[in-house]
């Protein structure tokens, strides 16, 4: 009954992922604008996978519990796994959180989809430029 | 970059670093022994005939009598309460019924008072008062002033905090309070984080009503004390038996009243030492803590609780840092969102304009008598490693460095 | 003729004979050694974050949790309050507060409530509610038929006490629970004077809301609990902080919680034996004191606390009584206008129909556990020699020998 | 700051003056309907002098007291000095009376002037009795 589980205490004390990646191929950056905190996620992704991972954030200890916790689950996974991933999963694999601390739960959720979103639109924009690349050389 | 820089506590590792004293303190020893035979042989009620019971009683009147003494009142104007905050609403709601009665419902306090009060000023102003809470300067202090060109014709009360929970400025009581006995208006000071640790004269400082707190002191909690002076009409707010002249019912805490005496009378007794030692303590924590880079403290450097220190540091959030210094060993505090299940700021920061972001990254050392240099060193040591570490992984932090964001507070 | 037959306190003489448990009781050496680690070493604030103060946390879920055991409830309807009294305020206030909202202002009580709630209904009645007091019986009872003619379309809450605290008569509360609960009426029960002496179950019992006091089943003063329904909302009577969930502000009574709920669990876990040995003691006290003429038992005999004896002898003022009593070391009470300041007879031997004069004359002796039977012969000896020479003194007496005036008790 | 003083414990636990006198000169009864205490003086008088005097009282510890206290003060003087003998001096003698105990003492006050009252008014009867006599005789 402390106020978080020790698994939580682990990852906060502990952090995994911690840092940022140069020439990430997603990044997202979310914030909460009542309680302050802002979380930021780097995605190295090769073939769909998610080769590397890596988080800042500025917040209380859940949200960097949060953030490590989430980095973890989604390391080495195909990007359609990645957005699967829920706040709830989040949650359950920190050993739960207090009922006042699970907005970081999903801020960390909403960081993920965020930098899959980049990643993908990156994509976009990338295959626009090889179509037009393609164009051109024909 | 974050690197985790947490070493243990050195040579402090299995100590405790208490530095909440103004959340709550430890019981000096001398109080537990006063509650004890209170406890263990003299458990009479006080309203009983027999002499078991008269002998709670006699009791019960000495300690009304040695609490009195110790801030200028009568032992006829004092009322035991369950603590600061029964007595705070008590006050609060007793002044209103008397203006009420009068037209008056027009009522001054300020943006930065205990939730005591400011919670049961909401519930007044739903019952058609009209709160007027004064704004609060960057340093934490209310001027005079703004009370005196606040009061109208049918203000009812003034209620100003003695001395601030978080920040520890120390309110000009005496000119407020002169200024309300001038106008002809009840004067309500909070004075829980003030009782024990500076001097009170409820006579000579024009206090009309004054709430206190026992476990703020080194005495037991659930304990309090509101003083009315002599011919203020109390309200109640626990209805019941005929106890503290029938203005607050329910069988009275003998022990815990023997104990707030003896915590009280040793606090007063020995307050020009304590605070010499104090301030010498927090004068070198806020010096070595105001090194910190785009840090600020919080309140006014000289009307300031003795044992009070409270800065913000840039890119912080305060909850991260209490739990770091906690795994050192070092209980603070924090006026963080996250550490009461609010996730909002601290009002009281924000009083003082400190924007959110900053607001959010506080913290709040609090002393007391039994602190020590090398616990305050050792305070020293370790919260700048924390902050440079927490800053090392904010991303808010990142983009200040780099000029993406703008710095909010000086170097 | 008045001859003085006081002769000192014989066998027992400097032995107290402590026969007041309804008014309070001595604490129980477990609780007060649950107490003290939380006032030596544990001190910290239940709200802070360090291990510190989640350790006085955790002692407070712990208690809360051993508490709800208790009586069948769950950790999360317990509220902490300073003492029966504001519990009994804030749960009539509550309900009343939710009846206000949907237009139901009725409340039906009981004529021999605790002042806690009498006076609480009384500032209702003031604020618009209608308030009904059903009569009680000779025998100290009220029949539930009596709650179900009285509850109408806007009855909000229905409050009757579990055991008198004078007269110690036991009402049914289940059978009042189930009728509140078919009709879809709030039941609250002041069970200050049956915790930790009768078995209860808030489920079973169909109670909505229980009040409790920790210092009448050996636990500390000046601590409480207010037990409410998961999903009624309770309306603050002191505002200020998070703590209780929000209902109840203030720095929780840490030591005082876990001494309750050690005396409670200890109350509890011994009930049966206690119920056993209090119960013949209680027996023996009634059948001697039957003996002295023109005397009569309050309350009913059966559906009565274990250890409760209350008794009216005519020709005898309750005051003068307790005195010469606790000349010779007996503590025991009376609910005599003379003993609290306000000089009306017990509202509670009025309500059940005693005369003025003879209600002037009641004695309340109070047995726990500790009491020996030894004590309760010496009572048997003292009690008749004082009432004796009380008549003595008495022109009223005289004049009733003489047959000038009628006797209003038999023989 | 016991409930009574000493002064008052002792009267109330060593009664002067309990009792009643046979072929009393005067007697006054008085009661409080509030508080139920009733007080009976018996006197005494010869050569308006009051020579002795009982009381019986119902009522609380002050009560008590506070007629053996009146009784005290008032044995062996003159009716008039009876008759201006106030609850204030009683009070007094008694070290003190809390304060919703006062009206004990005014019970008394009144008992004694009751009783004074019923002598006179004897007195007349008798006087009266006595004319008569005379007239008679003549
Ligand atoms: C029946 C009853 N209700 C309420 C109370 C009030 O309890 P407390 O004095 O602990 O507030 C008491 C005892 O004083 C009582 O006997
Ligand atoms: C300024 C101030 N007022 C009121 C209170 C409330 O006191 P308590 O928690 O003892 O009710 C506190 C402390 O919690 C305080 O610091």
């Amino acid at each position: 009954m402390a106020l978080y589980s020790e698994k939580v205490m682990d990852h906060f004390r502990h952090p995994r992922n911690v840092g940022s990646i140069e020439n990430a191929d997603g990044i997202g950056e979310v914030g909460n604008a009542k309680c302050g905190d802002i979380m930021k996620i780097y995605l190295k992704i090769d073939n769909d996978i998610v080769t590397d991972v890596k988080f800042e954030t500025f917040g209380c200890g859940s949200a960097i519990a949060s953030s490590s916790m989430a980095t973890e689950l989604i390391k080495g996974k195909p990007v359609s796994e990645v957005l699967q991933l829920t706040n709830k999963a989040v949650t359950e694999a920190l050993d739960g959180l207090p009922a006042h601390k699970l907005h970081c739960s999903v801020l960390a959720e909403e960081a993920i989809q965020a930098a899959i979103n980049d990643y993908k639109s990156k994509q976009k924009i990338r295959a626009v430029g090889s179509l037009a690349k393609a164009e051109e050389s024909k | 970059m974050g690197v985790l820089v947490m070493k243990g506590r050195d040579n402090l590792r299995n100590h405790m670093v208490y530095a909440d004293n103004a959340a709550t303190t430890k019981m000096s020893p001398a109080a537990i022994k006063a509650m004890l035979p209170y406890m263990e042989t003299i458990w009479g009620n006080p309203s009983s005939l027999y002499g078991a019971g008269q002998r709670a009683a006699e009791a019960l009147q000495s300690a009304r009598e040695r609490i009195a003494a110790c801030f200028g009142a009568s032992a006829g104007e004092i009322y035991f309460t369950s603590g600061g905050s029964e007595a705070d609403n008590q006050a609060i709601i007793s002044a209103a019924k008397i203006g009420e009665r009068k037209g008056k419902k027009h009522i001054i306090s300020s943006a930065f008072e205990h939730h005591a009060v400011l919670h049961t000023l909401k519930k007044l102003e739903k019952a058609g008062f009209e709160i007027e809470l004064l704004d609060v300067h960057e340093n934490g202090l209310i001027h005079p002033s703004q009370v005196a060109d606040a009061i109208r014709e049918d203000t009812c009360l003034v209620t100003i905090m003695y001395a601030n929970n978080e920040i520890g400025s120390i309110q000009p009581i005496v000119e407020i309070g002169a200024i309300c006995k001038e106008k002809g208006v009840l004067f309500h000071t909070d004075a829980v984080q003030a009782a024990g640790h500076l001097p009170i004269h409820v006579v000579e400082q024009n206090i009309d009503m004054l709430s206190l707190s026992a476990h703020k002191f080194h005495g037991p909690k659930g304990i309090g004390v509101l003083y009315a002076r002599k011919g203020i009409p109390l309200t109640n707010i626990i209805e019941g038996g005929a106890q503290e002249r029938g203005k607050r019912g329910g069988t009275e805490n003998v022990p815990a009243i023997l104990g707030m005496a003896t915590a009280l009378e040793e606090a007063c007794a020995h307050m020009e030492e304590n605070t010499k030692m104090v301030l010498k303590l927090r004068n070198r924590l806020i010096e070595g803590l105001s090194k910190i880079p785009h840090s600020v403290l919080n309140g006014d450097l000289e009307k300031r609780l003795p044992g009070n220190v409270n800065f913000c540091f840039e890119g912080i959030e305060g909850e991260s840092l209490l739990l770091l210094l906690d795994d050192k060993g070092i209980c603070a505090s924090s006026g963080s969102a996250c550490t009461s299940g609010s996730l909002d700021p601290s009002h009281v920061l924000l009083a003082i304009g400190r924007p959110h972001e900053v607001a959010h990254g506080s913290l709040r050392l609090s002393l007391c008598e039994e602190n020590t240099e090398e616990e305050v060193e050792y305070i020293l040591q370790s919260v700048p490693d924390i902050v440079e570490y927490l800053r090392g992984i904010s991303p808010l932090w990142k983009d200040k460095v780099k000029g993406k964001r703008a710095f909010l507070l000086p170097e």
